[in-house]
């Protein structure tokens, strides 16, 4: 089973046993209530999913893992800006074919009233911009995209 | 240093302790019986270890296997809690024989004050104030003759008995010789020993308990008195700091007796000595509870004390860390009991489908239970306490209002409808709060003051829920935000 | 005393005033856009309006609309909160006007305080110290002549600008000249105006204010400081009451500075006055907030005023009811914010699938949300503040550090594991929190310190429950303890 | 729609409209949701069904409605009486057959780490005992009947 994390795709090779898993020393057991256990500890443990996101909670630390599913491609493509959250198209400091350079500012967005620079990447031309001073955009649309 | 203390208890007081462990840095041993698995108090425990066995004797009061389980799993420590064993002195010495810190009093002091008659000579000795009384049994003209020490109005009670068999109120010295011997006749028929028990009878008195601490190094401070005079079946509902009945004199006569009562039985950690204090002032050595009270959360509001961090740190050899007594505002706990006060506050049970509890300002709430979470008929029916803080009487009194207002317990039936009219009862806000309140109060029960309107309301959002079948999907889905990938944005720079 | 108070805000701050109404008998009214419907705040409202319109300028911000709400509904008053109005003398002004009574100080003292350098005048009128500096207009002559009285290190800032245009930073006498034409010269160019500002250079420097209370009968007094140095993005994520910088001397010097403060523009209600304090224990005026604070539960919980209700009183003609300055013990206060605090602590979003707050002794938890809101864009990223008292600063970081690990929120990224890590950072351990100490700290940004275990195990985790499909009918169905009908019980007699 | 409550079987007589329900000035609006509307002002409400019973929370006071459906019989007949909670038989105090007064105890159960007694509602005969000292009982079980 693979998971996209903070640090790339990951996998980890489980064994099951009945209700309960285990990796290299950590038995996780599933139930009404999750636990964990190392070293003959339990922890408890919340988890929960939204959309394809299993959302962890264990010893202090809040993780996600998104569930990729077999044989699907992943629609995060690295040309394309996408909107870090809701908000509305404050500016648009470039024009189509322009030449920009990585950490130039792009776009100027407004959310949770602060302002928000989109910035390139990486080196490139400006291919295409989707919206314009004013729009409204939802989160995760792709705001301009860059040709390499 | 205490390093691992395993907390010999369940439910809330489990889930004080183990907290005040995790603040201190001491690794929280949790027992628990198979029925209480998953509970909140083995989540906030840094082991959990399950009991064998079933029913109270064979899990939380099988003084072997908790040993065993404390020697096993390298605890130097036991902190009893309330209930169960706190109270027992063969455990305590069990504890101490088997080279563990007894997070308590010694053994000797939990006997002494154990044996009801023991605390009262030794109180007596120490010069506490007891309920005068004197033991008879050279028949009535000793009786006439300690009567006037006594005092009226006086109570005679068969040395031998109980159930009220041979009891008698005398409310004036004429009397007295008539209802003695109608008394010690009652005594030798029903038990064939008509020796009495001649003790001052006191009438609208209120319940005050001084609470007190001790460390290893002579010190002993008292931290001001909790009045708990609201109880129902002798259990205590409500309970607050400080008493309206004290001033600061009466207080610091209550605390010295309160000292010189832990003083006279060499007692270390937290305990608290209950007096009797009469409607004149007057007040009486009860007894002393040799552990940590349910209550004690008011006195940690009022004074700014941490008791059972205390505990923590007298048993591990430090000294107490609190300075002189400082007392400040007022602090009212009441305790959610899963039980139907409609019904002669008869014990509930069910699932907490819904548990949302107040917060804001001068809230605190020990729980041991959490939304989903059964109420069994195992153990004992209190779920939580709900406590406020607030800078004068009356302010905390609106405060609990507000806070019990807010809080939801859909699922079982719980006593929050009663606390809440407490907040409000004239003899509640006018601090006339005897024993006897509840029984004066609601001589036939009590039931909730409900207008026709909100049992009308009720059934008119049942029939809307019924019709629409509300809540059958709520938290469940989560699906109607349509929330992006949380990972599409970490890979992009913004600075 | 007030009737009926509209609360022109939203969020936690409008819960906490309206649970403040609540328990003064006063009427609440809470005024929201439509896309805040049904949230916490108007719910905890007596009476709960919607605005028309969108967006804050024709909501929140909207005088107009508020004041008609105000009076169609029969409120005698308006309590602003902090952020939004609070801070608009034109709209104290128009309530007044209108004939309500505005919870805040004057609309003049709102005006002086608000102007930099009206307020720079009056506090040098009356006394204040403010942070040494001079307006140059006579050229490079008049900087040398006035730079002895600044002090060094010092600054030369552009008259006219702003952005670093024209900025010098001088450490030494020798340096000033040659710096000073420099300036002048960039300020020329910049803004074709060579006039500078000198001004004191307060390097290490942290951010402490004092709260103080005034009433219309002439008592104004301070509760003390709060310090509030932790920042990120300029804005506060960690306060604390006392702090670990001043001593009784200096707390009563910066008091009595803050009183001179407030009496200087006849204040009236609660309010707090900035300062910076040097690393030698100077301390300067920075600016009024004529306000309630965020961080106002820290002063609370050290100095057992309730802050808000004494407004309440002092705006209903009341004296206020506290007592001499009595600090106890320590509180912290952190902001629960929606962010990321790996990535530049960038605003999040998302629902509150779970939102599981930490209870027990000494936590307070003043939130605007609960489990199942949205987090959206339109509003400000805080939801909760976290607030916990102890006996000493240690215990209350330690204290903090517990709750927080109780603390589980998922479905929007927060601040929670930052807020943590701040509890154990040897830094503010040590007390050595200075406003830079983020960037100080994490020059290159923050990010969690997680073992690989953790990282494992979360994927272990994520694994186990989507092969086993957990959490699919939490709660949702409540079926499978079998209660009978709770009925059945209510027509029986259990004496 | 009918309802067992405390007071007996109760009905009301709700107009619909849409999503919001009313009757007599008081309106309940369902949604996500639940508020009351009494007077212009709105009130939250918060309300789940547990088996049969819907359990409501309104204005600081917990009621509890048990739907009744249409034509069906209910099982609380008046001649038996049930164990108000789960619990063990602690004694038997009566015999088949014995003429008992109301408010005489029955039995004696042991719940909750309490002991309760299970007392006559009415004067009469008992008919069957259905449990013996030492049994484990449920909620709600007969315990014994009465003729009257």
């Amino acid at each position: 089973m693979e998971f996209k994390t903070s640090d790339g795709r990951r996998e980890i090779d489980a064994h099951r046993d009945g209700s309960s898993f285990i990796h290299e020393g950590v038995i996780v057991h599933t139930g009404q209530e999750l636990w964990m256990e190392i070293d003959g500890r339990k922890h408890k443990v919340t988890a929960t999913k939204i959309g394809d996101v299993w959302w962890v909670h264990v010893l202090g630390h809040t993780l996600q893992y998104e569930v990729i599913e077999a044989g699907a491609v992943s629609s995060d493509d690295d040309s394309g800006l996408l909107a870090p959250m809701p908000g509305k198209i404050l500016d648009v400091l470039v024009e189509v074919g322009q030449t920009v350079s990585a950490g130039e500012a792009l776009m100027i967005m407004e959310a949770m009233k602060m302002e928000h620079k989109i910035v390139a990447g990486n080196d490139g031309v400006v291919e295409t911009i989707h919206y314009k001073t004013g729009d409204q955009v939802a989160q995760g649309a792709e705001l301009l995209s860059l040709s390499d | 240093m205490l390093k691992r203390t395993l907390v010999a208890n369940r439910g809330e007081i489990a889930c004080r302790i183990l907290r005040a462990c995790r603040e201190a840095g001491i690794e929280g041993v949790a027992i628990h019986a198979a029925n209480d698995s998953g509970t909140l108090f083995t989540e906030l425990a840094d082991i959990a270890i399950q009991l064998t066995g079933e029913g109270l004797a064979e899990t939380y009061l099988n003084q072997n296997q908790i040993l065993e389980i404390a020697i096993e799993n390298g605890c130097d420590s036991i902190h009893p809690g309330f209930g169960f064993l706190s109270e027992r002195a063969d455990f305590a010495q069990a504890v101490m024989d088997a080279g563990l810190i007894w997070v308590g009093p010694s053994p000797e002091a939990i006997t002494k004050m154990g044996d009801k008659m023991t605390a009262r000579i030794t109180m007596k000795k120490a010069g506490v104030p007891v309920i005068p009384g004197e033991e008879v049994d050279g028949g009535i003209e000793e009786v006439l003759a300690v009567a006037p020490s006594v005092g009226y109005p006086l109570l005679l009670k068969a040395t031998a008995g109980g159930g009220g068999k041979g009891m008698r109120a005398v409310h004036k010295e004429e009397d007295l010789e008539s209802e003695a011997k109608a008394a010690m006749r009652e005594a030798l028929n029903a038990f064939g020993d008509d020796r009495v028990y001649v003790e001052r009878l006191l009438t609208g008195s209120r319940h005050i308990e001084i609470q007190v601490l001790a460390d290893k190094y002579g010190r002993t401070i008292h931290l001001g008195e909790r009045e708990c005079s609201v109880q129902r079946r002798h259990q205590k509902v409500f309970e607050e700091s400080p008493s309206v009945a004290l001033d600061a004199e009466l207080r610091e006569a209550m605390g010295e007796a309160a000292c010189a009562a832990a003083r006279a039985v060499d007692y270390e950690g937290a305990g608290t000595v209950e007096f009797l204090v009469t409607p004149t002032g007057d007040f009486f050595f009860l007894e002393m509870n040799t552990r940590i009270q349910v209550e004690h959360p008011v006195t940690e509001m009022v004074t700014g004390v941490d008791l059972v961090r205390e505990q923590l740190r007298i048993a591990g050899g430090e000294r107490m860390s609190c300075g002189d007594l400082n007392m400040r505002g007022h602090a009212i706990e009441v305790r959610l009991y899963a039980e139907d006060p409609a019904n002669n506050f008869l014990p509930a049970i069910g699932q907490l489908k819904r548990f949302v509890a107040p917060t804001g300002p001068g809230v605190r709430l020990d729980t041991g239970v959490r939304e989903g979470d059964a109420v069994t008929p195992d153990y004992d029916p209190m779920l939580a306490k709900l406590i406020v803080w607030a800078p004068s009487r009356n302010e905390a009194l609106q405060r609990m209002g507000r806070a019990l207002d807010e809080f939801v317990v859909l699922g079982c039936t719980t006593n929050i409808r009663f606390l809440r009219e407490l907040c409000d009862n004239p003899d509640v806000v006018d601090g006339w709060t005897t024993t006897d309140m509840i029984e004066r109060l609601w001589p036939d029960g009590w039931s909730p003051e409900m207008s026709g309107l909100i049992a009308d309301a009720g059934l008119l959002i049942a029939t809307a829920c019924e019709s629409t079948n509300h809540g059958k999907v709520r938290i469940s889905t989560g699906g109607d935000m349509s929330i992006a990938s949380p990972f599409s944005m970490i890979n992009r720079r913004f600075p």
